[in-house]
């Protein structure tokens, strides 16, 4: 491999990032700009910063409490999903009967369905034992479809560690399900930390379920993003401090697992 | 009996039957060798003795309790598995005081037994790291002191040598030997490798396709093997056995005729190629056979010689064979006390 | 205010207007007192949903004087406007009751009162407890109004939250400017002034149309989304069409949309697209406004409840004192305007419709009536239009002549499916996909099929 | 010595039969919430159901919906065809464009790890905001790309990229690719890094040349991944709705009403809960049948072998 065509795949790649990345740097940028900055024609890479829009939006229009609900909920509903998809994966990793893999596509499915078509159904079904309009209904329902995901990944995770840790343990005195809860589960940490930021993300990032599950004083970051888009004008500084602020923790999550998210994600197809 | 399985049975989903009726049983403080070829069950007895496995049908009874439906955790079992099965994520150490910490030993006991237990198995510079930066047979004995730590009356080790290299292993098999003698414990060790079940076993169980073949000291099974099977698995090279007919006290096959205590008929005779001896061509019991290829293993020397029929007959000497070339033909004799004959039809050991 | 039929239908509800004064005037006897009515429901909490609007606000800044009158707590939710439409469906049909009135569009109450989903008004203003005697809507509202964005079916469902209403606007400091005059009259052959007809509102569009200098004749609100509909409707009616030939709307009949006058509206409204930026087909209510602050734009027409942004608040808007506000200009259809009310709904599941009735009713009141149209609102009530501080608001005179001469929307149930066709259809008119005539003749036809017999289409297509 | 005690039978539950109560949440959770509605919304699309028209109680009306669908609809086949190419050169590009960039990387760059983190950053952020990014670039006044689009000739001074009806999806799909290449690469990435090498070497001995190396070792030995990565990307791109119906509802006209718009608007403008579940269902078949095929054909042998170490 020769220097020069070195030298052009770190500008292609420059390039792709430098592409990749601008639109984000801008709505950054134009968190911090005035709304005549904004509008302007030219557009101003260099300009006065303000700071009045973060609080305009996170405290006077009281947004703050959003993004509280959106821990909340994404929490709440990756801590579901791994307490139970977790064990199901396991299950799959290591169990043979009959069905397993028709039962694993099932799983999969999950995820094809349009939430459109689910979510009157759904919400209809949450009103009827009462669960609407609370932050259970849309953990509950952030969980069933982030399931897939982690059933999916983990089991990846879980088949590489070698059957006889299982087993090792098992000798040393831990139960079935105690050998998976303190020995499988601590080794397959860094698989779970990918996969709890995924399902994190998917039910950070989720909009429909959220807004039509969860009452307006629990509504998480993305239903209250179309709220500033008023007929008296879309309040763009504060749309962009509200992305950016939703987008920041997902970033910086990303970072710490990286690896392990790719990683987890081609699992089955990828061999070690 | 400290162990015994009755009638044990283990057939898989996919229908296979890894175990075939299986009984066995031996004393506490034995150092039990199963061996047998892949396949022969003798990884799936272990691990029904384990509980890490169910059996389909029989019984396990350990001091005469029936442990069958038994978890392993309630069996007193330690075990060594093959890929040594280390917590990568702990040190050595923790490795080591896992099972001690699982039954909630305290704190300065189990300082006191890790540290025992690493000085005994040599490992106790390495206790603070990581699995990962342990070498195969550090790994290993790691994996021994986990399984031996909390003093399991029994300890199972499921071919724990097999990933090691030629040297290694011989080192750990005296180590192994060593250890048995001076813990006193009764060892269930899992080999495919004759050697290291003649060197470590106070008795072995041979198996095949699922079936226990026979069971019974090393010397024993070496002296006198139940049937083919085992005579051509013991020994290095394996005994021969060569296919013939007896008529008149003279046992006749191909090129090989030697006089034995037969009645008449077919028989299949076996002798060791230690045991084949040379002899001048003039000499009454001698036959003549021709080399077909020489392998020098110093000091020793085999020399394969082409019988009719096509089977192979090895012979193994320490005389100094450097004038003998491939196609030169020699003279041998079987001396009568060496041979041990086999049915010709069933491959059972008749006297 | 709706010409002959709306005579007509105050005629036939007359009698039970009468009903009502009369009993509003027995309860009298007992000095009826807020505190006192509301005496059985302190301590409940009525909880409403609506579009975040200047005047949802603003009723937000007034509810805890209500509280703090009568111990009930008001919880105010604001959404976006699809949003909100979609909250209150699903609400409504789960009939879980969590909302106790709503606020929504007129042309959803048809919807809502033939699915038995709100509950009518005239059980609240019989009861001599919950009716305040001064409260008397059938003198103190907008009558032809009230009844066509809170009525159906010749009952009242509720009251009218805001009468929002579109309107021409211009930059009066350009057609006042007296190189333009002279320049507007050498080409055009008469005076530069706010436009009275369609074609010197195109004039006008063309002559100040000067994108190199950053200045376009107007904006269109091209975007597929509701906002085209209603830009479009000011052309429908003021060129003499309509969608339905019917008198009221919560009336079932012919459809009209793809006639002559509606095919020449829509065609003149398409060719001012020349005149508008080139993003006009992606614009909707909030670009334009944007367009308008930065001073881009010379004239067009747009909703009264932006006005303040663009002509008032100096901190977002660079033409404060340079806009003009006119009715919309007149065609063959004479004056007309689009007036889009919001009701005050009770929902039958609720459970404090009582307690809902009386935040409701004093939410009508004049002074909160007066401070709601100050920050935003268009009140029903008249007398808000008289007050001294409400005429001196650049755009009084537009708003209260556009309320004048608004015509009606339909309001049946299937009123927004209606809406859904038409912006589909408009849309790919202006997108070039189709021309204007096949465009109304396809909507025409899916209006006709939804609606059912009682609907033939007027101008049938093949 | 430690003798091993009786197991209580709480005791034997945790050791026996584990893998049922350890399956059965999640195959509960899943039936209850997911497959529950979506067997509603199977039943619905077989009745007249409407919240707007009181008329459509929820009447059973067999396949009708489905009839009038597959019949008469001409705006659902429309924007069926368009979801079709949207999906086709959406993800094909992101393919091409993913693998090469992946290629480029596993070549020339050691430190990948910042590297491949801010590569991932679009498709990280909401599809919500992602829309709403794109719309305030792409605006005709006011927006950065439109600006510079302008400046270097791409687009005119006099027109927009979402008012010009035949820029609008290449504008959707540019976009799409913008947030999914990332995905593409990073998938490829992981695969191309998982490669042995004694293929590619022996083939050097074979004397193969590099393009004879890529398409015969690397692609196919690439296979189970290739796919993998086309049927998430299928799956998401045939949903696709936040972006566009933030971007554009569907307009101008219907240059980009994709399957789920137009599911959208039947459902939650029109209330039409019968024909929009018709129409929801439609996208669930056309999305299982295009996974199946692909599970089949692909992933599920090596699945297979993967869960036997």
């Amino acid at each position: 491999m020769s220097k020069s065509w070195k030298i052009l795949a770190i500008g292609i790649l420059a390039c792709v990032l430098v592409l990749a990345l601008t639109p984000y740097v801008w709505i950054l940028l134009t968190s911090f700009k005035g709304r005549l900055d904004i509008l302007s024609t030219q557009p101003t890479w260099f300009f006065m910063p303000t700071f009045a829009n973060y609080p305009a939006v996170f405290i006077d229009k009281e947004y703050l409490p959003l993004v509280f609900n959106s821990l909340v909920i994404s929490l709440g509903s990756t801590v579901l999903s791994i307490l139970i998809g977790a064990p199901a994966a396991y299950v799959f990793a290591r169990t043979d009967f009959a069905g397993k893999e028709d039962l694993f596509f099932f799983f999969l499915t999950t995820r094809m369905a349009p939430p459109i078509a689910i979510a009157v159904p759904l919400f209809l079904f949450f009103t009827t034992i009462g669960l609407t309009d609370t932050i259970y209904a849309v953990v509950i329902a952030h969980t069933s479809f982030n399931l897939s995901l982690v059933v999916w990944m983990m089991r990846g995770f879980f088949a590489e560690i070698p059957k006889e840790i299982d087993e090792a343990a098992m000798m040393d005195g831990r139960s079935k399900l105690g050998a998976f809860v303190r020995v499988i589960v601590p080794l397959a940490a860094p698989g779970l930390a990918a996969t709890a930021v995924l399902c994190f993300i998917m039910s950070w990032n989720e909009f429909l379920y959220a807004f039509i599950l969860v009452a307006f004083e629990g509504r998480p970051l993305t239903v209250g993003i179309p709220g500033l888009i008023t007929p008296h004008g879309t309040l763009w500084g504060q749309v962009a401090a509200v992305a950016v602020v939703a987008t920041l923790p997902i970033i910086v999550f990303t970072f710490l697992v990286q690896r392990h998210l790719v990683r987890g994600l081609t699992f089955g197809a990828v061999k070690g | 009996m400290a162990v015994s399985f009755k009638e044990v049975t283990k057939r898989f989903a996919d229908g296979t039957v890894a175990l075939d009726r299986l009984d066995l049983g031996f004393d506490l403080g034995e150092f039990i060798v199963l061996l047998g070829p892949s396949g022969s069950g003798k990884t799936t007895a272990c691990r029904l003795l384990a509980g890490l496995e169910q059996p389909s049908s029989g019984r396990i009874e350990i001091e005469g309790r029936d442990v069958t439906n038994v978890p392993p955790r309630f069996r007193g079992i330690g075990m060594v598995f093959q890929n040594y099965a280390l917590y990568s994520h702990k040190t050595v150490f923790e490795n080591i005081a896992y099972p001690l910490r699982i039954r909630k030993v305290a704190a300065a006991e189990i300082e006191r037994s890790v540290k025992d237990m690493a000085e005994l198995l040599r490992i106790a510079h390495y206790l603070q790291r990581k699995p990962a930066q342990l070498s195969g047979g550090q790994a290993q004995r790691v994996a021994v002191a986990r399984a031996l730590v909390w003093q399991p009356a029994i300890c199972l080790m499921d071919e724990p040598l097999s990933n090691l290299d030629a040297l290694l292993r011989l080192h750990m098999r005296t180590e192994l030997n060593r250890l048995h003698r001076k813990l006193d414990k009764t060892f269930v060790f899992v080999t495919h490798d004759q050697e290291e079940a003649m060197t470590l076993a106070t008795r072995m169980a041979v198996l095949k396709e699922g079936r226990l073949v026979q069971f019974d000291e090393p010397k024993t099974i070496y002296r006198r093997p139940a049937n083919r099977f085992v005579a051509e698995f013991m020994g290095r090279p394996a005994m021969n056995t060569i296919d013939g007919v007896v008529k008149g006290g003279i046992f006749k096959a191909g090129a090989v005729a030697c006089a034995v205590d037969r009645p008449d008929g077919p028989v299949t005779l076996g002798i060791r190629p230690e045991q084949i001896e040379f002899m001048a061509s003039n000499a009454p019991a001698a036959m003549t056979l021709t080399v077909d290829v020489k392998e020098a293993i110093e000091p020793d020397t085999l020399l394969i010689f082409q019988n009719a029929g096509g089977q192979a007959i090895t012979l193994r000497t320490q005389t100094n064979c450097d004038a003998i070339e491939p196609g030169q033909p020699v003279s041998v004799s079987f001396p009568k006390q060496a041979l041990h004959y086999f049915d010709a039809a069933t491959g059972k050991r008749v006297e | 205010m709706f010409g002959d039929s709306s005579r007509l239908r105050m005629l036939i509800t007359a009698p039970a207007l009468a009903a009502f004064a009369t009993l509003g005037i027995a309860g009298q006897a007992g000095a009826w007192t807020l505190e006192e009515a509301a005496a059985p429901y302190k301590g409940t909490t009525i909880r409403t949903i609506g579009e975040a609007l200047p005047p949802l606000e603003a009723m937000k800044k007034l509810a805890p004087e209500f509280e703090k009158r009568t111990g009930i707590t008001v919880e105010i939710e604001m959404y976006e406007a699809s949003e909100t439409a979609s909250k209150v469906m699903l609400d409504l049909n789960s009939k879980r009751g969590r909302y106790d009135f709503i606020l929504q569009q007129h042309r959803n109450v048809g919807k809502f009162v033939t699915n038995g989903h709100v509950e009518p008004i005239e059980q609240f203003m019989t009861s001599a407890t919950l009716r305040d005697p001064e409260f008397k809507p059938e003198e103190q509202l907008y009558q032809g109004l009230w009844k066509e964005i809170s009525w159906y079916g010749g009952k009242a469902y509720g009251f009218p939250f805001t009468a929002l209403t579109m309107y021409a606007w211009y930059r009066s400091d350009l057609l006042t400017d007296a190189k333009e005059m002279d320049g507007f009259k050498a080409k055009y052959g008469y005076d530069l002034g706010p436009a009275q007809d369609w074609k010197q509102y195109r004039d006008i569009a063309e002559w100040f149309n000067r994108p190199d200098q950053g200045l376009y004749g107007t904006a269109l609100q091209g975007k597929r989304h509701e906002a085209l509909w209603y830009e479009w409707l000011n052309f429908l009616y003021s060129f003499g069409g309509d969608m339905l030939e019917v008198k009221s709307g919560s009336e079932c009949g012919p459809v009209i949309v793809n006639s002559p006058q509606a095919i020449a509206a829509t065609e003149y409204y398409k060719s001012l697209m020349a005149f508008s930026p080139p993003d006009t087909l992606n614009y909707f209510w909030d670009d334009v406004m944007a367009l308008m602050q930065q001073g881009k734009v010379a004239e067009l027409i747009m909703w009264n409840d932006a006005t303040y942004a663009v002509a008032v608040d100096e901190n977002v808007s660079t033409v404060v004192g340079k806009m003009g506000f006119d009715i919309v200009p007149q065609g063959e259809g004479g004056k007309v305007a689009q007036v889009e009310g919001w009701s005050y709904l009770i929902p039958t599941a609720s459970k404090n419709k009582e307690a809902a009735y009386l935040f409701i009713q004093w939410m009508l009141e004049y002074e909160q009536q007066l401070n709601q149209h100050l920050n935003g609102g268009a009140s029903a009530r008249p007398d808000v239009y008289a007050s001294a501080e409400v005429q001196k608001l650049p755009y009084a005179k537009a708003s209260m002549a556009s309320n004048e001469v608004a015509k009606p929307k339909p309001t049946i149930p299937q009123a927004s499916e209606m809406t859904d066709i038409l912006v589909r259809e408009l849309s790919s008119y202006l997108a070039g996909e189709k021309e204007a005539k096949a465009a109304l003749d396809e909507s025409a036809k899916e209006i006709s099929a939804l609606l059912g017999a009682c609907a033939p289409m007027k101008y049938p297509v093949q | 010595m430690t003798k091993g005690t009786r197991p209580s039978r709480g005791q034997f539950l945790l050791d026996r039969g584990a893998s049922m109560p350890l399956i059965l949440p999640a195959a509960l959770l899943v039936l209850v919430f997911l497959v529950g509605p979506f067997y509603y919304m199977v039943y619905t699309a077989m009745t007249d159901l409407s919240f707007a028209n009181p008329d459509q109680k929820g009447v059973f009306i067999g396949f009708d919906n489905f009839r009038r669908l597959v019949r008469e609809d001409a705006i659902f086949w429309g924007s069926f065809w368009r979801t079709i190419r949207f999906v086709l050169v959406a993800v094909s590009i992101e393919f091409l464009l993913g693998f090469a960039l992946a290629w480029l990387i596993w070549r020339y760059i050691e430190r990948q790890r910042l590297l491949t983190t801010l590569l991932l950053v679009p498709m990280m952020l909401a599809p919500v905001a992602v829309g709403l990014i794109w719309r305030l670039l792409l605006q005709g006044d006011f927006g950065m790309a439109t600006h510079y689009l302008r400046a270097v000739g791409l687009l005119s001074q006099s027109s927009a990229v979402f008012s010009s009806p035949g820029l609008v999806m290449p504008t959707i799909i540019a976009i799409d690719v913008w947030q999914w290449t990332p995905f593409v690469t990073l998938i490829i990435l992981a695969g191309l890094m998982s490669l042995p090498r004694s293929p590619f070497e022996a083939a050097t001995m074979d004397g193969a040349g590099p393009w004879r190396q890529f398409t015969d070792i690397l692609l196919p030995l690439m296979r189970p991944i290739i796919a993998l990565v086309l049927l998430l990307r299928g799956i998401d791109a045939f949903k696709e709705f936040d972006k566009v119906f933030i971007m554009t509802g569907g307009g101008p006209g219907t240059v980009s009403e994709l399957l789920s718009i137009y599911a959208y608007r039947v459902n939650f403008k029109t209330w039409n809960l019968g024909y929009g579940a018709a129409v929801s269902f439609m996208v669930y078949l056309v999305v299982l049948i295009m996974c199946s095929v692909f599970y089949k054909a692909v992933y599920w042998k090596s699945a297979d072998q993967e869960a036997r170490p």
